[in-house]
């Protein structure tokens, strides 16, 4: 039956679901709140996990923060699967028109050998690190408490697996598979890796998964994306003719940028929440951030010279100064 | 420097560089301290490098082919929305299987995305954590697009005004909750067998392809989007279910008799779990492409069987269950809608009596039992109405410990005896549906116990509306429980002839094709 | 020996893959369904790039074919010039 | 424990007779008769006599069936737990061997549903 509809208007019945009318009224709700809001099972869990027999399959009890609503969280950007999966594809396009900018001019030849050379020194082994971090991501995404919060983690994931594959590419234009073979080679025996591969590795075994999110995204993102690619690739790469490079991680400076954001949301909300929190969260900070800083220290080295220790200060200055206005006293 | 002497890469090589090529063996922690649940159940896998995923896809392509997908099928939902396309499916009974479908199934994504997310972080090999990380933003996709898709009937219809509430509550609904938290509280490698290969694999195309083709041919563009979308991810995840299948058996020959049980088990709690989606094709599509028994020979006789032929150089058979299930689907989506019937008091959607036409093509669907058994209940509950007293059970079902399904099923080869077994554990005595569903309990009592059983919570008083006083002296448990459901009676349920829904869809027809 | 089959939503994209398809395994048989076209081939499969590119007359990268998809069964290999379905019984 | 678990656990009965106050689980079906589509779970004391089991429980839950006025209760075949036994009607259920979770069926010979068709 063909229907002009033109003429019709019917007042509906509700204007969204009730539990999202219990928090925001009874209004129509958005795609990330109909998309995000209570959908994990909070109530008569049925079995006990084998992989963990002490909590339940979906248990607050799996981080020593302490929230009365877990759904306090909101993410800054409301991301839910398709606006988080538009922004990416838009990206992903600008990146692509990038990589083939800096190909079809020729960008990466106005870099020296010995500047070349650097670039792979420095970013090739990260492959590695970000692939860490996928796993953090991944690994928060399944233990944590609260669509609101695991949510961003499992996207964050996947950009972290763009990212290494981002770093694939720059390595295979910058040199070849020897290029990623050899930054392969440092993260497993270069002394100069190895503090950071340690500290990648501990946080793999970190169970709290509200740490390994400060460790990761706040602490870890927050020192070393500022240092390698705004410092190292956009100024001083930059500088040394290395543009190509620095349109290459294009996708890297400005997804640290989006990334701030709901990171600090998430500091923000947390340790406003009580004392406590606010407590554990300054002393998980304060001891990854020394530890972190402390493991890119001879990645700074590398890449600085004897600039790195001034460089890899106002890097650490200015996330200090971050972590306070959140509300952590470090 | 000269560009142009770098030889260029295949897309498996590449692919190879993308993924595996960034995992590495840590030296500062223990390999059992990073992956600590990958030992516990006894699978031997030697080498996770055998793992190949054969779609290969990579960041980029995956943003861009999944954006373009979520583009259409938001233009398609926004389209369908706005033009009040709801009035324009074949009949508004039709809606009330959308009310099944986002109380049961945008959960059971969660607890998927939820539960590969658990393996993409615990698989011990870069391709199988990949694969199972696409799929865990996958699926939580399909529960937001789900959810988006069939909001819009909440604003005009009843019964789904609360479906999160529900899920974690109402009987029927711990069918699919158990099976999926059955699942997710599984070592991993039970997981991806239960899920990945006897769900996805193995069942799947059974609910989103003839469903959702079904939902297409009663007017339903919303939910043919979501549906068909949501498949072709599903295309990749049975892929993968078929992978995992197939690396587990090559890792070493002791993975094979553990293999064997968690694909029969899960077959059959798989099976169990689709009686619902049985029902839903027969009885709640007014316009039907195809019965149940149908789209079961199709897609599990036939290329279920094709499967399980090409498995066979492994070892693996056809899980027992599948005599059973041959006889049963002449029966159980009859079993089904007579139960739903029966107890629609305490549902959260409308059902009726299947017209004439309705019942004919049943009975010419299924010859060998509908008129004989089925369709002489549908008379007597006609009479029965016409009379002014509609059949209401007005009793609380004992439920199977294992599916948690009423025992409502009948003994294979003889439909008008209800099958129950019965085993004693600890003391304690446990019922069950089926013998298959009495060996997966048997298999494993310690996690069977912990079974959440509505019936029994509701008479424990775990399941009381709060504030309700059981003690008081006009204490009414029904309604109580009906309230603790956020269920408003005869308005959420009851019979769908002279519901609101009914009126309302009648009459925002009639004022779309009339100037009245 | 087993049909390998493959579902792709209706619409103008999957015309042409049916057309290719049909091209590549001449033995294919197609059923279609409200909403999907199924096609099932006894055996296995093969979706080539180069007929993809014939019948389209554009650049043809298959894992574009999974917009449309619906549903498959068999054992999938994929490379850039072929997309394989295939049982191994 | 038969189930494979990371560390063993002590599982939680969920549904242990000391949880529904005093009261215990009994299950009831009038076999061939699938009007009511699957087994009846009650809840009741175990001082309960098996006559005002039947009169209070089974006859409200099964009186709309047009068989059930025509019940010989005398010729009634019970079974309980799947063993034939005959119940003592004045005697209580305990005292009947009808623990928590019992599952009673009855079946009454030449009724066996509407027309004889199980339902």
């Amino acid at each position: 039956m063909q229907i002009d509809l033109r003429t019709v208007s019917i007042k509906p019945l509700r204007n969204t679901f009730d539990h999202l009318a219990r928090r925001f009224g009874d209004k129509p709700a958005s795609r990330y709140q109909e998309g995000s809001y209570d959908i994990q099972a909070d109530a008569n869990l049925q079995y006990r996990p084998t992989w963990e027999p002490e909590h339940e399959l979906h248990d607050p009890g799996r981080t020593r923060i302490v929230m009365a609503d877990w759904y306090a969280f909101k993410d800054p950007r409301q991301f839910y699967y398709g606006t988080y999966t538009l922004t990416r594809a838009r990206q992903q396009e600008s990146a692509e028109s990038n990589f083939d900018f800096v190909d079809s001019r020729c960008l990466l030849g106005q870099l020296a050998e010995e500047d070349r050379q650097l670039a792979l020194d420095v970013l090739m082994p990260l492959r590695h690190a970000a692939w860490g971090a996928n796993m953090n991501n991944t690994g928060i995404c399944a233990d944590g408490y609260g669509t609101l919060i695991t949510q961003p983690c499992m996207f964050a994931a996947m950009d972290n697996l763009g990212v290494a594959q981002y770093l694939t590419r720059v390595g295979l234009a910058l040199g070849d598979t020897d290029a990623l073979v050899a930054g392969r080679e440092a993260w497993m025996n270069d002394d100069a890796w190895q503090p950071l591969r340690r500290l990648v590795e501990n946080t793999l075994v970190t169970r709290d998964w509200f740490e390994l999110l400060v460790a990761q995204n706040f602490v870890s993102d927050g020192l070393l994306y500022p240092l390698v690619y705004e410092q190292f690739v956009d100024t001083k790469l930059n500088g040394r003719g290395g543009a190509g490079v620095s349109m290459m991680c294009a996708f890297m400076t400005e997804w640290h940028g989006e990334m701030r954001k709901w990171s600090d949301a998430v500091i923000k909300v947390a340790a406003k929440e009580s004392d406590a929190n606010r407590a554990l969260l300054s002393e998980w900070t304060r001891t990854w951030r020394d530890r972190c800083a402390e493991a890119l220290a001879p990645v700074a080295d590398r890449a600085f010279g004897d600039e790195a220790a001034a460089i890899l200060d106002t890097v650490t200055q200015s996330f200090n100064d971050r972590a306070a206005k959140l509300g952590l006293d470090l | 420097m000269d560009m142009s002497v770098k030889k260029k890469l295949g897309l498996k090589e590449k692919y190879a560089l993308m993924t595996r090529d960034l995992g590495w063996e840590p030296s500062y922690e223990k390999h059992e301290d990073v992956f600590p649940l990958i030992h516990y159940e006894g699978l031997k896998i030697h080498d996770w490098d055998k793992w190949e995923d054969p779609f290969r896809l990579t960041m980029d392509s995956y943003w861009k082919y999944q954006a373009e997908k979520e583009r259409k099928l938001y233009a398609i939902i926004d389209a369908y929305n706005q033009n009040n396309g709801h009035l324009n499916v074949t009949d508004a009974r039709y809606i009330n299987a959308m009310k099944i479908f986002l109380s049961a199934v945008p959960s059971l994504e969660y607890n998927a995305h939820r539960g590969f997310a658990r393996l993409g972080r615990h698989m011990a090999g870069v391709g199988p954590q990949v694969a199972c990380q696409m799929q865990a933003i996958d699926e939580l996709r399909h529960a937001q697009t789900q959810i988006h898709a069939i909001s819009n009937y909440n604003r005009f219809y009843n019964g789904i005004h609360d479906w999160k509430h529900m899920n974690d509550r109402l009987w029927y609904l711990s069918v699919p909750k158990s099976f999926f938290e059955d699942a997710c509280t599984c070592g991993p490698f039970e997981y991806i067998i239960a899920i990945s290969f006897s769900f996805e694999y193995v069942l799947t195309n059974l609910v989103f392809v003839p469903f959702v083709s079904g939902a297409a041919y009663n007017g339903d563009m919303g939910t043919m989007t979501f549906g068909f979308s949501a498949q072709s991810d599903e295309a990749r995840h049975m892929t993968l279910g078929l992978e995992v299948i197939k690396f587990m058996l090559e890792q070493d020959p002791d993975n094979l008799p553990i293999v064997q049980k968690w694909i029969d088990k899960w077959t059959w709690r798989g099976v169990r779990l689709l009686t619902i989606v049985a029902m839903m094709m027969d009885y709640m599509l007014p316009k039907r492409v195809m019965s149940w028994k149908e789209a079961w020979e199709i897609y599990f006789e036939e290329n279920g069987m094709s499967l399980f032929k090409d498995l066979a150089r492994y070892g693996i058979k056809v899980p027992d269950c599948v005599e059973q299930i041959k006889k049963e689907k002449h029966h159980i989506s009859h079993q089904a809608w007579t139960t739903f019937y029966a107890a629609a008091p305490m549902t959260n959607f409308h059902t009726w009596l299947p017209n004439e036409d309705e019942l004919d093509w049943l009975s010419e669907k299924y010859p060998e039992t509908f008129d004989t058994y089925y369709r002489p209940r549908f008379e007597f509950f006609r009479e029965q109405a016409e009379k002014g007293e509609r059949f209401v059970n007005p009793n609380l079902p004992q439920l199977c410990q294992v599916c948690q399904i009423p025992m409502l099923f009948t003994e294979p080869d003889e439909p008008t005896q209800i099958a129950y077994r019965q085993v004693e554990h600890g003391g304690e005595k446990y019922h069950f549906c089926s013998d298959h569903c009495q060996h997966i309990f048997e298999d494993e009592p310690e996690k069977y116990v912990e079974a959440w059983l509505p019936v029994h919570q509701i008479m424990q008083g775990n399941c009381f509306a709060e504030g309700d006083d059981p003690t008081a002296p006009d204490f009414d448990p029904i309604a109580s429980v009906l309230k603790y459901w956020h269920i408003v009676p005869g308005k959420d349920n009851g019979d769908f002839a002279g519901s609101e829904d009914e009126k309302n869809f009648a009459q925002w027809r009639g004022m779309a094709t009339s100037n009245q | 020996m087993s049909d390998v089959f493959i579902a792709l939503q209706t619409n103008e994209e999957s015309r042409y893959i049916v057309e290719a398809l049909l091209q590549d395994n001449p033995n294919a048989v197609v059923d279609e369904q409200p909403a999907m076209v199924k096609i099932n081939v006894p055996g296995s499969l093969v979706l080539k790039r180069e007929t993809m590119e014939e019948v389209t007359g554009r650049a043809y990268d298959l894992q574009e074919m999974q917009i449309h998809l619906i549903t498959l069964s068999g054992h999938v290999d994929e490379d850039e010039d072929e997309f394989r379905l295939a049982w191994n019984d | 424990m038969s189930v494979q678990s990371i560390r063993p656990f002590e599982p939680v009965v969920k549904d242990a007779a000391a949880n529904f106050h005093g009261l215990q689980v009994v299950y009831l079906c009038w076999d061939k008769h699938l009007m009511f589509y699957a087994p009846i779970a009650k809840m009741l004391p175990p001082s309960m006599t098996f006559g005002e089991l039947i009169d209070a429980e089974i006859t409200p839950a099964y009186s709309r069936h047009p068989d059930f006025a025509r019940i010989d209760w005398s010729a009634v075949e019970w079974r309980k737990d799947g063993e034939a036994f005959t119940p003592a009607l004045d005697k209580s259920l305990a005292d009947n061997g009808i623990t928590h979770k019992t599952a009673i069926h009855f079946t009454t010979p030449g009724l066996d549903g509407i027309g004889g068709s199980g339902f």
